[in-house]
């Protein structure tokens, strides 16, 4: 049978800008996760899956191979990996979790893009209504919040870079937003 | 050619350059630095616009953005053409073309004018009492002759081009005016290491210090001192200074919003740069420095072109190096006026008189004397005189019983005035602190606040600059300590300057006319004299906002900067009361007007919301798919050949499906993942239906009610295993389900384990519904026996299709055989690849939501949202089976039971006929027993759905009807505009009432 | 647009919240009389005053909590998880009393 | 003094030193037959048809502030009677009706300038539910008519009808008979006609208890001003409903929120109809004298405060931009919020209470303002008789109980 190509929401769409003022570029294909449970059943799993589930609001733990979990509410943390982690991360949860808990598979449902540069805050605040100074939004903070008419996963990876999801179908929207945010700053 | 009036050097325009605008098609020339009201002064030219009622002409009053009479229109081409700005306001650039506004045929000579001739007529009101006979002639003269002659500028006639950027933004202090106060607010905090935010609406920081040439503040002149600030703020990366930026709104928790304006002074706009921008800015306290405005005075003919604030004739000749006039007088209630009368008089301006209502004058009377300038106290302006400009003044003494008596009248060419100095409070007052008013300086200042704000400077009604900058100061470091910031103690400054004294006068100065007939202006945007205020009184209307509101004062678009604290006093004396107890009337937002433009910021076309498509979107429409809005989504409406009407193309999918096969996009539908070992308790507490029993690998038709047990959604749920449901939705409803599922799961019933997650986006779901589904799929999946005994109707199973992962369902919501395929949605569109060309090949077709509408009314399936409006309940909608009778409890069981939701005459789901069998009713028909209704008479049901049936060859429609199950088989009609339609009713399904169809 | 202090969250702007109603209006069993099923579904208290009332942080940890406003000035006085006790509204509105005059 | 050309004249030559107060001032009496508590559109009128209508002129109209200050002062003043259920189309058109010769019968230009609502559809699902509209107005009698795209340009000129915008305009329901009037006008010209028959306009006094006898019966409202008897006391508090039926020990199916709106700076004609769209949530029209009216939302929480969030302006604005492209360079001149009182089925409550002697008209929301001579006449019809006008008879409290909800929202009507 032939194979199925796989189109991410954000591939065709293309890169914005230039590395160091701002440059946003699509997420490699990546697995994903929503892990809904008991904060017990998060910390077993995070002895796991390499990457703490945080019990501590708004972070974000990540692993140097690619692995990420990212606290989202106080039982649902959004994890990540490698596109070909998805059955290893499957096979962890199954064989750690004890305790009765969710996991659900949405590596489709989000998309991503990588946004960086010394300019990537007036960007991002064109639309998302949080204090991104890195005094208020540290490195390692993830959260759910809006860009302009869609609701986002932003984490912030490094003093310049955050990592932003959206549902597949807003993609086209967070593109255009941020394109034409970036412009003046890009002109 | 130099203009007339521009001085021979000082102030801050570039002089070596030499601009040329044009004023109403006139050309003339300005410098970089002008603003559209000084180059025209500098040019000789006061008269600028006309008033709104009485079409007067009028000049010049201010210098900033209160000004009420200069409004102008600035033309770039047809779409960037913008009405109603200040003159004062716009800076000019090479090339721009302002124009006059409300006025026929030209400024100078205006038909509108003639109003003036009827100003006793035209009293406040006025319209509330006539107008009214032949009552036709509301409509068909008078109001059309009033709204021409209403309105200033004209709106452009073409879409505007231009960008408009939003930003949010947040700080620990945010400095609102930029004058000694603010800036100095803005160096202290910036000194503690708070992150700042300095704004001001002029085109430069400095507020009155670019006015004031004689100020000295530590051994520096105004301006160096300024700059030297303006620079360490600058320099600093903590610090944000925008200029051209006017807060506008001070809203709940420390909000401010700013109105940035970015490229409107600029010849040539960059094009990666929007116009304006909207600020919303969230600051952790906020220091208001927005000074003073001067106040005009009140006196017959205190309207004419050339009469002007006399702060501003002084910024004009300091900041702008241009002479208001020749020889101008001076009328004042305070002390700045002499100053201005000072520095004009050094420029070489002759002064003709200098009249001061207050007997004893102020300290500045001397210094005026010496440098030559004719002072008279306790005088006042009885009137003046000239048609397009002031010619000339008549001046009186001020007798003990408060009426002048006129002794001379000298010609001038510009009349300078002060009243006094307002503080700026409009910020303050919105962010809901409460004003008080100080008796001593009769101005209002900040109270008792309601927000982390302090005020600080002339807005705080502080004046005398060194103690301006000492507050100004203190109050930046307050605000940085209140914002968590360590600060370093008091800075005091040592500065010299000829400073105003709060205290001035209110009100209508004193003449020797009968003020009853006299037109002493008030608020002279919109006309409002001081007799008209006296008038509304009369007539009852003593509450100050119903004197604003039939008089219009203070509602023009200066919104009474300078006129509303004369109202106000009039009215008080009037009344016989003091001032607080008659009270402002509310500061609203915006501070000044903000453009439509910014509000709305990037939304529009595609980003006014999220255009969502499905992950085969780029597919259908390469097919020619003509689509629908379906909520923020595009769904494939249907799927045209070349030449197909809609009518045609829907037919031939309907046939497609019944007859061979159809491929529908599903994957707008809502989805949730439901997980947990509490999971089927939580499903069947929520639906209608019993849920408990459902089998792994079994799916079911769901009812979703409200606790008011009206019908609120349905969809098919799946059960993939014990402990996971796949829930789905309407695709308008996902969002609103999930928050009611997640309300209940939260708030009800927490102690449930049991999980909700969103999949609607990761499935990308396709229908394969007729007669040869099982055919078209067989060769994709993998896994899965999808025979008819392994996989029967409404059952679930997971497997591959196309080699990736996929649940695949048998249901159906055409009546045919057939299966829905959910796949991870990046493989969407290579899924729907694969299937549609072995759909056509089998000869079917794709097919859109408007055929799957039909196929399901054939079948009497409803949609929610129509068949049902939030009215239905269950049983109306002929879905009683649905309803687990045996269960105890589920959200709406109660609620289904009321007394009007069982009552006998409720509206039922029912089919409807044509006798005709071919006319397609119209959806949102309503239905009479009798074919000529009488008017207002009752209508029984109406018709929810309606098409045209390939399948049954004639018209069918779903409809709501009264006691409908109880009339099958009775005649009734749909009346329309051209006779009724009769028609029969029937029971709702049209088509394979057995079901015979759905076993393939 | 409110600041909003979410008690997962800390404070966040209101554009991320959903509000929910009125908070502590018990869902009645089946055997409710139409009094209390139409108190339920449609009576709001509507106090000028402090409310008690639910909010979502919809676009944050999603979790609903209650939160006890005052619907003049707009200000929040307390936060509180679903599930804890409704405040004394009374005793609250009596200290916000003492704390405007002192 | 009756308003006449000739007393304009005249009046012009005196210095208009001649025009008396257009209400009386008085002192309260220690009781009235009626009392009115709000002195909105409302109130006023219902006051005036007590006089006018029923001969029951010892009756207070008691207002807190001053007249017309609460929604009657702050709507947007779009007038139409094209709702969807026989007991809205009966009530709404019973109001039109009236609006007709108001000006005559008050002897004050309320102004009323019947311009043309245009609702636009922007879904098939739209065109559905407005279709529906059309069809059970004209089996009403009631005029709406359907327009294709071109005919609402023509209609309304500024109108983008491009295919282009994110929702394009894919047609419009049209009453001719629907548009505007000028709000103030209406209060003022109620509380002259009213005043004249008698009634007393009481304002600066707040009622602040409602007393009942042994009986249970009204007897008396407490005020800022003193006790006033009341045999008959009637509520029109509007976005106070509540708080008032409250000191009955009534509670109310009622929330109050902020609704928000604007005007721009004056413009000379530009938008000659009244616009809706329910779909993007936008209302505008052109006041006389020049300025556009824009209707805004209310904002998600209840409040009191009469202000509201800027986004909620934001949204409003993106809208009429998006349908008015060539408006994006036109200015807000002033911004301000009102509070109105929503019913769970968007439509009003003018009925008696359990407390004999009490009567309520509340619940208008966001779109009583039209409904105000309608409403004003059928309140007096229920004070006086004791038993409802065949037009508001369907609006009870009672519904509430029943289920027998008249549920304009629920059936994708608008507000407004
Ligand atoms: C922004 C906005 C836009 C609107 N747009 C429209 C529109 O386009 N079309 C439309 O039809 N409707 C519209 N409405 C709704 C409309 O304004 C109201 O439904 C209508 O004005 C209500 O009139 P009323 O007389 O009942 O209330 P109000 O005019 O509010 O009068 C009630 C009065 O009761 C007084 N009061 C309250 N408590 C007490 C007390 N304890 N003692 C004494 N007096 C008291 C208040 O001070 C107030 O004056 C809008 C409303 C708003 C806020
Ligand atoms: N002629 C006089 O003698 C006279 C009159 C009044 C004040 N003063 C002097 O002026 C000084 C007052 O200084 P100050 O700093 O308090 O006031 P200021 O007038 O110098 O500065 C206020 C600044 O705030 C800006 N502003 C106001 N509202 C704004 C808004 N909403 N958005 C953005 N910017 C806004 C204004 O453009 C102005 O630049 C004192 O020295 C005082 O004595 C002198
Ligand atoms: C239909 C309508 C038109 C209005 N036009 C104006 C106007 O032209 N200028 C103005 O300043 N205010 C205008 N207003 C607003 C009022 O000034 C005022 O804001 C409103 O009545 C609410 O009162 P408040 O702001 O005092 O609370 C208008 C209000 C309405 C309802
Ligand atoms: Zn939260």
């Amino acid at each position: 049978m032939a194979e199925a190509q796989r189109i991410a929401a954000f591939a065709g769409l293309g890169s914005i800008g230039r590395t160091g003022r701002f440059l946003m570029e699509p997420l490699p294909n990546l697995a994903r996760f929503i892990f809904r449970g008991s904060e017990a059943a998060a910390h077993d799993l995070g002895l796991a899956f390499g990457a703490d589930l945080s019990r501590e609001p708004l972070k974000a733990n990540a692993t140097a191979d690619g692995r990420a979990a990212l606290w989202l509410g106080p039982d649902e943390w959004l994890l990540i990996g490698p596109e070909a982690d998805h059955a290893a991360i499957l096979g962890i949860v199954a064989a750690t979790v004890i305790e009765p808990s969710s996991l659900v598979d949405i590596s489709h449902r989000n998309t991503g893009i990588l946004l960086s540069g010394s300019r990537v805050e007036p960007v991002l605040n064109a639309g998302c209504p949080l204090d991104l100074d890195v005094s208020a939004f540290p490195v390692g903070m993830s959260t759910r919040t809006v860009l302009a008419k869609v609701e986002i996963v932003l984490w912030r990876k490094a003093a310049s870079t955050f990592h932003l999801e959206c549902g597949r179908s807003f993609a086209p929207y967070v593109h255009g937003f941020v394109a034409e945010a970036a412009r003046e700053f890009l002109g | 050619m130099t203009a007339p009036f521009r001085t021979a050097s000082g102030g801050r325009i570039k002089r070596a350059e030499t601009l040329s605008f044009s004023f109403d098609g006139r050309p003339l020339e300005g410098h970089p630095g002008d603003t559209l009201a000084s180059a025209l002064l500098a040019n000789g030219i006061h008269l600028v616009g006309r008033s709104f009622k009485y079409h007067r002409p009028r000049g010049i009053l201010t210098a900033g953005s209160e000004e009420p009479n200069a409004l102008v229109t600035i033309a770039r081409d047809a779409g960037r053409t913008t009405p109603n700005l200040r003159a004062t306001e716009v800076e000019i650039y090479s090339g721009l073309k302002a124009s006059s506004q409300n006025r026929w045929p030209s400024l100078s000579f205006d038909v509108g004018g003639i109003n003036d001739l009827f100003a006793p007529i035209f009293a406040s009101g006025f319209y509330y009492k006539t107008f009214m006979w032949p009552k036709s002639f509301w409509r068909s003269v008078y109001e059309p002759q009033i709204r021409a002659a209403a309105g200033f500028g004209m709106a452009p006639e073409k879409p505007d081009p231009d960008r408009y950027q939003q930003r949010y933004a947040h700080c620990d202090v945010m400095v609102v005016g930029a004058g000694p106060a603010g800036l100095a607010a803005a160096l202290a905090a910036m000194e503690s290491g708070a992150r700042v935010i300095i704004v001001d609406e002029g085109a430069e920081f400095g507020g009155s210090l670019l006015t004031d040439t004689s100020a000295r503040i530590d051994g520096k002149t105004g301006w160096h001192w300024a700059a030297d600030i303006i620079m360490s703020l600058g320099l600093s990366d903590k610090v944000t200074c925008l200029t051209r930026t006017s807060a506008f709104g001070y809203y709940a928790d420390n909000m401010i919003g700013l109105s940035e304006r970015i490229t409107d002074h600029l010849e040539v706009p960059p094009a990666h740069a929007p116009r304006e921008r909207l600020w919303q800015v969230r600051a952790k306290h906020v220091v208001l420095a927005t000074g003073a405005l001067e106040r005009p005075l009140v006196f017959p003919g205190n309207d004419r072109p050339g009469v002007m604030l006399a702060e501003a004739a002084r910024t004009y000749l300091n900041r702008y190096g241009v002479k208001v006039g020749s020889r101008v007088a001076v009328a004042t209630a305070t002390d700045s006026a002499y100053q201005a009368a000072i520095d004009l008089k050094a420029a070489g301006v002759e002064i003709a008189v200098l009249v001061d209502v207050r007997p004893e004058g102020g300290a500045l009377v001397e210094l005026a004397r010496e440098a030559g300038i004719r002072v008279e106290l306790g005088a006042s302006v009885c009137d003046t005189v000239g048609r397009l400009r002031i010619s000339s003044l008549a001046i009186g003494r001020i007798g003990a019983d408060g009426r002048a008596t006129r002794f001379e009248t000298i010609a001038c060419d510009g009349l300078l005035v002060s009243g006094g100095w307002t503080p700026t409070v409009h910020l303050y007052s919105q962010s809901r602190g409460k004003l008080r008013f100080d008796a001593a300086s009769q101005t209002f200042l900040p109270g008792v606040g309601a927000q982390a704000q302090i005020s600080a400077g002339a807005a705080n009604g502080t004046f005398g600059l060194e103690s301006v900058l000492n507050e100004g100061y203190a109050a930046g470091e307050a605000a940085a300590r209140a914002a968590g910031k360590k600060t370093f103690g008091a800075k005091t400054f040592s500065a010299e300057a000829t400073d105003a004294a709060p205290a001035g006068t209110l009100g209508a100065l004193p003449t020797d006319r009968d003020p009853s007939r006299v037109r002493a202006f008030v608020d002279f945007q919109h006309d409002v004299t001081a007799k008209d205020l006296k008038l509304a009184l009369r007539e009852g209307f003593r509450s100050i906002e119903h004197m604003k509101r039939y008089t219009t004062t203070g509602m023009a678009t200066d919104q009474g900067k300078t006129s509303n604290l004369n109202a106000l006093a009039i009215a008080a004396k009037e009344l016989g009361k003091d001032i607080p107890s008659v009270g402002l009337t509310t500061f609203r937002m915006p501070y000044t007007p903000v453009s439509f433009g910014i509000l709305a910021g990037v939304a529009r076309g595609d980003m006014f919301e999220p255009v969502r498509q499905t992950a085969a979107h780029a597919s259908a429409l390469a097919l020619g798919a003509v689509f629908e809005d379906v909520g923020a989504w595009k769904r494939a409406w249907y799927f045209p050949k070349a030449g197909e009407t809609m009518h045609q193309a829907v037919n031939r999918e309907v046939t497609a499906v019944r007859q061979t096969v159809g491929l529908f996009d599903a994957s707008t539908l809502g989805k949730i993942e439901v997980v947990g070992p509490d999971a089927a308790e939580f499903m069947h507490r929520l639906y209608t239906n019993p849920f408990l029993k459902l089998e792994v690998g079994r799916c079911r038709y769901g009812i979703l009610t409200k606790d008011d047990g009206f019908v609120f959604d349905d969809g098919v749920v799946g059960r993939i295993a014990a402990d996971r449901f796949h829930v789905t939705t309407t695709t308008g409803g996902a969002a609103r389900v999930l928050s009611h599922f997640e309300d209940y799961r939260q708030t009800e019933w927490p102690d449930l384990k049991v999980w909700l997650t969103s999949t609607s986006e990761q499935w990308a779901t396709f229908a394969i519904q007729g007669p040869k589904a099982r055919d078209i799929i067989a060769p994709f999946v993998e896994g899965i026996d999808i025979s008819a005994a392994a996989m029967p109707h409404m059952s679930v199973r997971g497997g591959t299709f196309l080699g990736v992962p996929a649940r695949l369902f048998r249901m159906s919501f055409t009546g045919e055989f057939g299966f829905e395929v959910n796949v991870p949605a990046d493989y969407g569109r290579a899924v729907w690849d694969a299937l549609y060309p072995a759909v056509i090949a089998a000869g079917g077709a794709a097919y859109g939501t408007e055929a799957m509408h039909v196929l399901r009314a054939e079948k009497g399936y409803i949609i929610v949202g129509q068949e049902t409006d939030g009215t239905v309940t269950p049983d109306d909608a002929g879905l009683a089976w649905a309803i687990g009778k045996a269960k105890a409890d589920f959200v709406g069981k109660r609620g289904m039971l009321r007394a009007d939701l069982v009552a006998p005459g409720r509206k039922q789901l029912v089919g409807l006929e044509t006798v005709d069998g071919t006319t397609v009713l119209e959806e949102g028909a309503q239905i009479t027993p009798v074919a000529v209704p009488a008017k207002r008479s009752h209508a029984i049901g109406h018709v929810t759905s309606s098409y045209q049936s390939p399948t049954v060859g004639r018209s069918i429609a779903l409809a709501l009807l009264e006691n409908g199950r109880a009339r099958h088989g009775e005649r009734l009609y749909v009346p329309m505009p051209n006779g009724a339609i009769a028609v029969v009713v029937t029971d709702p399904v049209f088509y394979d009432k057995e079901g015979k169809r759905l076993d393939g | 647009m409110l600041l909003i202090r979410c008690p997962y969250c800390g404070e966040r702007p209101e554009i991320e919240f959903r509000n929910m109603g009125e908070a502590h209006i018990l869902r009645p069993g089946t055997d409710a009389s139409d009094d209390e099923i139409a108190d339920f579904l449609y009576r709001r208290s509507n106090t000028k005053g402090l409310i008690a009332e639910r909010w979502r942080h919809v676009h944050g940890c999603s979790r609903f909590f209650n939160a006890v406003r005052h619907t003049v000035t707009d200000k929040f006085v307390s936060i509180y998880k679903t599930g804890e006790p409704k405040p004394d509204l009374t005793a609250l509105a009596a200290s916000l009393n003492g704390v405007a005059r002192s | 003094m009756h308003f006449s050309y000739l007393s304009l004249i005249r009046q012009a030559f005196a210095a208009n030193a001649g025009w008396p107060r257009q209400w009386r001032d008085p002192e309260p009496k220690p009781a009235y037959d009626v009392v009115i508590i709000g002195g909105g559109g409302h109130g006023l009128a219902t006051a005036y048809y007590l006089a006018a209508e029923h001969g029951i002129r010892n009756v207070a109209v008691i207002e807190r502030g001053w007249i017309g200050g609460g929604n009657s002062g702050r709507n947007t003043t779009i007038v139409r009677s094209n709702y969807l259920w026989e007991e809205s189309e009966a009530l709404y058109d019973h109001a039109l009706d009236i609006w007709q010769d108001l000006s005559q019968v008050l002897n004050y230009n309320v102004m009323y300038s019947a311009r043309g609502v245009l609702m636009l559809a922007h879904t098939v699902h739209d065109v559905q539910s407005s279709k529906r509209h059309i069809h059970a107005n004209r089996l009403f009698g009631i005029d709406n008519e359907w327009l294709t795209p071109e005919e609402c340009k023509a209609f309304c000129p500024p109108l983008n009808i491009a295919k282009t915008i994110r929702y394009p305009v894919l047609g419009g329901a049209l009453q001719r008979k629907g548009g505007v009037a000028r709000h103030d006008a209406v209060v003022w010209g109620y509380a002259r006609a009213a005043s004249g028959l008698g009634v007393d306009i009481i304002q600066n006094c707040e009622v602040t208890g409602i007393r009942r006898d042994a009986s249970g019966a009204i007897e008396a409202v407490e005020t800022t001003r003193g006790r006033i008897g009341a045999k008959k006391v009637g509520i029109v508090a509007a976005g106070h409903s509540s708080v008032v039926a409250a000191m009955a020990d009534v509670r109310l199916p009622l929330e109050s929120y902020p609704l928000q709106a604007l005007v721009s700076e004056p413009l000379k004609p530009i938008v000659p109809c009244v616009i809706m769209s329910n779909t993007i949530h936008a209302y505008i029209s052109q006041s006389d004298k020049g300025d556009l009216v824009i209707g805004a939302g209310t904002d998600q929480y209840v409040s009191y405060s009469q202000t509201g969030g800027l986004y909620i302006n934001n949204a409003t604005l993106e809208a009429i931009c998006e349908l008015m492209p060539t408006l994006r360079r036109v200015r807000m001149m002033r911004g301000w919020g009102g509070i109105v009182d929503t019913t769970p089925d968007r439509s009003p409550i003018l009925s008696k209470t359990p407390v004999p002697g009490l009567f309520i008209n509340c619940g208008w929301g966001t779109g009583g303002f039209k409904a105000t001579p309608g409403s004003g006449h059928a309140f007096a019809h229920t004070i006086a008789r004791d038993e409802p006008h065949p037009a508001n008879a369907a609006f009870t409290l009672e519904r509430f109980r029943s289920g027998r909800l008249i549920d304009e929202a629920a059936a994708a009507a608008v507000a407004h």
